[in-house]
């Protein structure tokens, strides 16, 4: 049997593994269509074909849920993120994130990469946690926002931007940055992605995979690619 | 099938205004250069919608302003040679002669290819493009893809300017063999003054888009204030039998009874030839003169004295062979005593004839009497 | 040579070449038509067709994936029309990415037909009709072979589009492995995962050699094409 | 009617014609010489000139927009070479979102330029040369004016895909209001947000009209230029 | 300035194997359609380059495969009237007409443009573009735009086949002033054995792609073996000066002491004219006819009868006024016993004397002199 997942692209590498562990596990075909949140959750609007969606932020989400496309008491936070700061330089001095730091100083006349800052959850969060930290005004014409973290990872990576703001489960993957510090998780709303079952297709093998996410081989995986994983 | 042609059009400061038309047989559209040849052309090909005009061929009404008739070129039937060739340069040689037979009735009676082929020497060149081929070699190839087209209608503009003379005098009869046996009309422009006197049937003059003068050819080549090419191209056109073929190579015609020696002529004895002479060529004594190298000399009467702008004459006679024309100076006539009813003899020197001017079959001449055309020995003019 | 890239990849690269040339295929007549129609014709609403063909070019590929995706879908008034009279879907399958890649090509594709069209002598035309050509065989004995040139480049460069478009395709029908997952969708997937680079690369560079193979190929013939018709 | 967008979306729509009109007038020259080159000119290499020129339309924007980063960002060869010694930079300025529209429209443009020159009968060009002219005034004075079609479509598709390109841009120079955020980047922020659509199609509209503004222009240029010319 | 060109080259299945010298004056290239003139010109022109072969104007060595000479079309300073126009679409006529100038170098001896402009009649469509041209109007365009380039050697092919005769008329004097004043060499292509008469100081002959004849003009149209169009063609050129404008519209040449009538000739009394006479047009007698319409009677003494291959022979005259040919049928020659030293009288109409034919200046055939061409009366033949 064959279970469609739409699922947010930077779950891009954990999802192949589990897909694996699933298919072998089950028997069952796991297709994943991997995009930005928003495409998917437009397509699903158009009645894609999909079985279950997994969200990077709960705003698709919530969209999706109130058109009731959403198979009710199937939605749950699947993982968590926290968000950190990465340098181009290997050197670069930690940083302790708080209030009354000098980002601007740090920055000197380099720019800080971020996901769309408007747009993108990661960039959102980010957004946020810069304005709770009331550095935000000092920092915003010297953001370069990328298109998704991905794409701030490359410009840190590249070392056209010194520093970045990112995901910890993104900046774990690439090698060519280094984390100088950590987002206290108080500084921005809770990063969660959400997963729910779609009303639009109704297959068992739905439930057999929403399990699968749940179960200890999925949340290894999660763990090992630097997320939190939020279920229990 | 008369092809009968009103049209007015307007292009930039040109003003088209013409009226003519065309009897069966072959009418040249004569005038200088700019003067609306190719624009009327055009016109009866369907290329140029004039502002206003009316186009019939034969019982077939192919524009009509007024009635708002515009029938499309395609179904016109035409054989158009473009001024400037035109070939397909996809296209072969021999798919560009085959393209018009593409379209023709299936039962549309057609010219023999390989005819016309060996005809315009071109059978050399018939897997080539026509980017490969010399101007004089394009030109050819688009009269044959024109004459294989089973055209009902021929248009010709200036075929033979690019060709040399020796070509021309191959392809000359086919013309004419088109114009007599075939009976397809042919609207021909041309300012070869042989061309014209070879083949015309009918004459239109233009000049700055306006009929100037028009009428059958041989009234119209025996008026040289008509012609605009001026009086160098006068001349008349006699019809003669072939008598007999001399062995030192002259062939000696009947012309009324008298004979006229000519060098070979390609026609079987009995044939009736038209041969046209030239006014500049005919020399006019009083007394029947001896001991000269010119063969022909035909007795005649002074019909009428014609004198031109500069200081020539043309005197037309009536001979045995028929109407002549010769062209001297005033100050001969005068010599001479030249009036009408005067008795003469008229030289003309056997190699004056030029192989171009000895036309086959009579069909174009007499062709022009029944036709509505004034047969009066003047010029039709309009208005 | 076949584990040089993984079953998934070569899977991709199978769909892209469907994509493009199916693409191509469909707007190659449709592209003739409009690009005969701009040159030839002056009828009311021709420039409102002229920039209507231009779309794809002015707005951002989402926009056009987006458009697509409303119209063609599903539920979209055009796909509901086409699949329910004519059994066509386009909707998340390999159709709709060879749609999104015609319609994303569609500008060169007339563009390069309607420079050639513009460029015929149309005394060749002319004198087609009077040898007894109607209209429509004229179009196919004269002015076919004489924009051959512009043909030729119109379809390279759907070809190519067809091979590399990516975001409307993306948009449109998402990014279901084997179905709608063509080369470029992904060689972005790859990006997007940390240390996916090289696999991106070695896919893009399969791709460029297809594309270049149908470059020289198409040289190869425009050459044939000039050699033969030489100038007349 | 100013409040119609708001003063960040103004600002977008300003910097698009900024982008557009310079991408456009840097490639033209650039893309008629490579044009003239592979048309007329046979030498080594020239089909690898002619697959780098389409190389923009192959790979996905992103790839293009990530080896633009690699070889003009700051760090990168080229664009290191040109801050240093000629001032010039392209990291995160306007002047790279120009860069990656004039790259990403090169192949048309090329494309466009070259069925024009092939158009053009060589036997003009020869007429020139027996007058006098040498090669470089030949092509000032006889190829230049008769291939104008070609550069007239090569500008307006090039200008077009200033106006609208957006994945190679964000990936190349990412996306800061009133440096780099052009009208696509803008269209795509507030797609990215659920609810988001009527202000993207308003922009979407402003860019149409703009855009349609050119072509008609173009056109009645295309026109006039043909009607002064008439057949020879 | 002498043209001397060697050029060996192959077109498919057509091989161009040529040498020839052209001395001062024009040089004519004839030969039927496909015979290779246009490639000849192509590559002196620059716009061909031969597989093997070597080009000199003059000093300039403008080719020399051997030493890898081959300049440019651009640095060969020529004015090239093409077989098909090739105006430049974007241009207006005016611009057209200038274009050439702009790349003279800026003291070049050049033509006066309005003069040019009047000459072609085409002042009134200077601000026209070439797609609003009639045919012949585009080719005197580009006749204008090759004239007004400050040329030092004129190319022209087939440049006056598109025109009307009285066009022709006016402008063949000016390639004649080209020639004989301005001393540009011309090669000119051409089937037209009235320009070749008139123009020619030098003829190539041509039979496909080789050189089959050639020599000075006088020589070579005196006979009519090595020219291609053929017996028709053959004439004598004679000197004459102006000595009488009569009244009665006639001009009285003085012909080494004979009068020569001609109809009103613009050239002041005194002028030193060139004057040709068509073998054709010449009847010879014995006796000095009387009462004929001729005007002009020479006394001669026959020097040479050379029968051809038809009926007819040229007869080769000693007149007062220079070397005369007449062309009589053999059997003419026969009845009035003609041999050389016959004393015999030719009789040649006024009027037969073509207006084209009468050339300005002696220049064209005094030229043909010194240039290293067989002056024996024979046409020298390569191989
Ligand atoms: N590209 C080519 N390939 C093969 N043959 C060619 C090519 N170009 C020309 N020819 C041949 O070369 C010969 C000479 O051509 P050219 O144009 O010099 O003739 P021409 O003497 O100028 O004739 P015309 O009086 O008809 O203009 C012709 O027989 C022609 O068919
Ligand atoms: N598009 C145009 N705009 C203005 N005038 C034009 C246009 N086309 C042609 N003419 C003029 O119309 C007149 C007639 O042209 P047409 O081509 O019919 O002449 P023609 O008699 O065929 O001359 P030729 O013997 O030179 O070919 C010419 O004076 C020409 O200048
Ligand atoms: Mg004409
Ligand atoms: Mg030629």
């Amino acid at each position: 049997e064959q279970v469609t997942v739409f699922a947010a692209a930077s779950l891009a590498d954990a999802l192949a593994e589990i897909e694996t562990a699933f298919e072998d596990a089950t028997g069952h075909d796991l297709v994943v269509s991997l995009a930005g949140s928003s495409a998917l959750a437009r397509q699903i609007r158009q009645r894609a074909p999909a079985d279950i969606f997994i969200s990077a932020s709960t705003d698709w989400m919530d969209a999706i849920e109130a058109d009731g496309l959403i198979e009710p008491g199937t939605r749950f936070d699947l993982l968590g993120n926290s968000l950190v700061l990465i340098a181009f330089d290997p050197d670069a001095a930690p940083v302790e994130i708080e209030p009354g730091v000098d980002l601007s100083g740090i920055l000197g006349d380099g720019r800080l990469a971020m996901a769309l800052v408007d747009a993108v959850p990661a960039g959102i969060y980010g957004k946020l946690a810069l304005q709770e930290l009331g550095m935000w005004d000092d920092v915003a014409d010297r953001v370069a926002q990328a298109n998704n973290v991905r794409g701030a990872l490359a410009l840190v990576a590249r070392g056209e931007a010194p520093f970045g703001i990112v995901y910890a489960s993104d900046a774990l993957a690439e090698p060519a940055v280094t984390v100088v510090g950590a987002f206290p998780a108080a500084t921005h709303p809770p990063i969660v992605y959400p997963v729910a079952d779609l009303s639009t297709r109704d297959v068992p093998a739905e439930a057999d995979f929403l399990a699968f996410l749940r179960g200890p081989a999925a949340r290894e995986v999660f763990a090992r690619q630097g997320f939190a994983v939020l279920t229990e | 099938m008369t092809l009968s042609v009103r049209l007015r059009h307007r292009l930039g400061a040109f003003a088209l205004d013409a009226e003519f038309m065309a009897p069966p047989g072959l009418t040249v559209l004569f005038g200088r250069s700019g003067s609306g040849k190719t624009t009327i052309v055009n016109a009866v090909a369907g290329l140029l919608m004039p502002d206003e005009g009316r186009i019939v061929a034969g019982d077939r009404t192919l524009l009509d302003t007024k009635r708002g008739i515009r029938l499309k070129s395609h179904r016109r039937r035409l054989g158009y040679i473009f001024q400037e060739g035109r070939l397909f340069p996809h296209l072969t040689v021999r798919q560009n002669l085959a393209y018009g037979a593409w379209f023709a009735p299936r039962h549309a009676p057609r010219e023999n290819r390989d005819r016309v082929v060996e005809l315009l020497g071109i059978g050399s060149l018939l897997d080539r493009r026509p980017g490969a081929l010399s101007g004089g070699e394009k030109q050819r190839v688009a009269i044959g893809r024109a004459l294989l087209s089973a055209p009902r209608l021929i248009l010709a503009d200036e075929p033979l300017a690019a060709l040399d003379e020796a070509r021309k005098a191959e392809i000359l009869p086919y013309f004419e063999r088109l114009r007599d046996e075939v009976s397809i009309p042919i609207l021909y422009v041309s300012h070869s003054a042989t061309e014209v006197a070879r083949l015309a049937t009918t004459i239109v003059a233009l000049d700055a888009g306006r009929v100037v003068a028009q009428g059958p050819a041989a009234e119209m080549l025996a008026d040289p204030a008509v012609l605009p090419t001026g009086a160098r191209e006068a001349g008349a056109v006699v019809q003669a039998r072939v008598a007999h073929h001399h062995a030192d190579g002259l062939t000696e015609l009947d012309a009324g009874g008298t004979p006229l020696f000519l060098p070979r002529v390609g026609a079987p004895p009995g044939d009736t030839l038209r041969v046209r002479i030239s006014a500049h060529d005919v020399i006019l004594a009083r007394q029947r003169p001896d001991g000269l190298s010119a063969l022909n000399i035909l007795p005649g009467v002074v019909q009428e004295l014609r004198p031109g702008a500069g200081p020539g004459t043309i005197v037309a006679l009536e001979t045995p062979a028929g109407r002549l024309l010769a062209r001297i100076t005033r100050r001969s006539a005068e010599a001479l005593r030249l009036e009408p009813g005067s008795q003469v003899h008229a030289i003309i020197k056997t190699v004056s004839v030029a192989p171009l001017d000895i036309g086959g079959g009579g069909a174009g001449v007499e062709a022009a009497g029944p036709n509505g055309m004034s047969h009066d020995g003047t010029s039709v003019r309009p208005r | 040579m076949l584990d040089w890239l993984s079953p998934a990849e070569w899977e991709a690269v199978r769909l892209s070449l469907r994509v493009a040339f199916w693409a191509t295929l469909f707007s190659l007549p449709l592209g003739i038509f409009v690009a005969y129609a701009l040159a030839r014709w002056r009828f009311a609403g021709r420039e409102l067709l002229n920039v209507t063909v231009h779309l794809p070019l002015i707005m951002p590929p989402v926009v056009t994936g987006y458009l697509l995706l409303v119209a063609f879908g599903a539920r979209g008034p055009v796909g509901g029309f086409l699949e329910s009279w004519f059994g066509i879907s386009f909707a998340f399958r390999w159709t709709g990415a060879a749609l999104a890649s015609g319609v994303m090509a569609f500008p060169f594709m007339v563009r390069a037909v309607r420079l050639s069209l513009e460029a015929v002598d149309p005394r060749l035309e002319q004198a087609a009709a009077t040898l007894g050509a109607s209209r429509i065989w004229v179009f196919l004995t004269v002015t076919l072979p004489l924009i051959l040139p512009g043909i030729i480049a119109g379809t390279v460069l759907t070809f190519a589009k067809g091979m590399g478009e990516f975001g409307a395709t993306i948009t449109f029908v998402s990014n279901i492995p084997g179905q709608t997952q063509t080369i470029p969708l992904a060689i972005n997937l790859l990006l997007e995962t940390p240390g996916g680079e090289a696999r991106a690369a070695r896919l893009a560079a399969l791709s460029i050699a297809i594309a270049a193979a149908a470059l020289v190929l198409s040289e190869l013939i425009a050459r044939r094409v000039a050699a033969r018709m030489g100038r007349a």
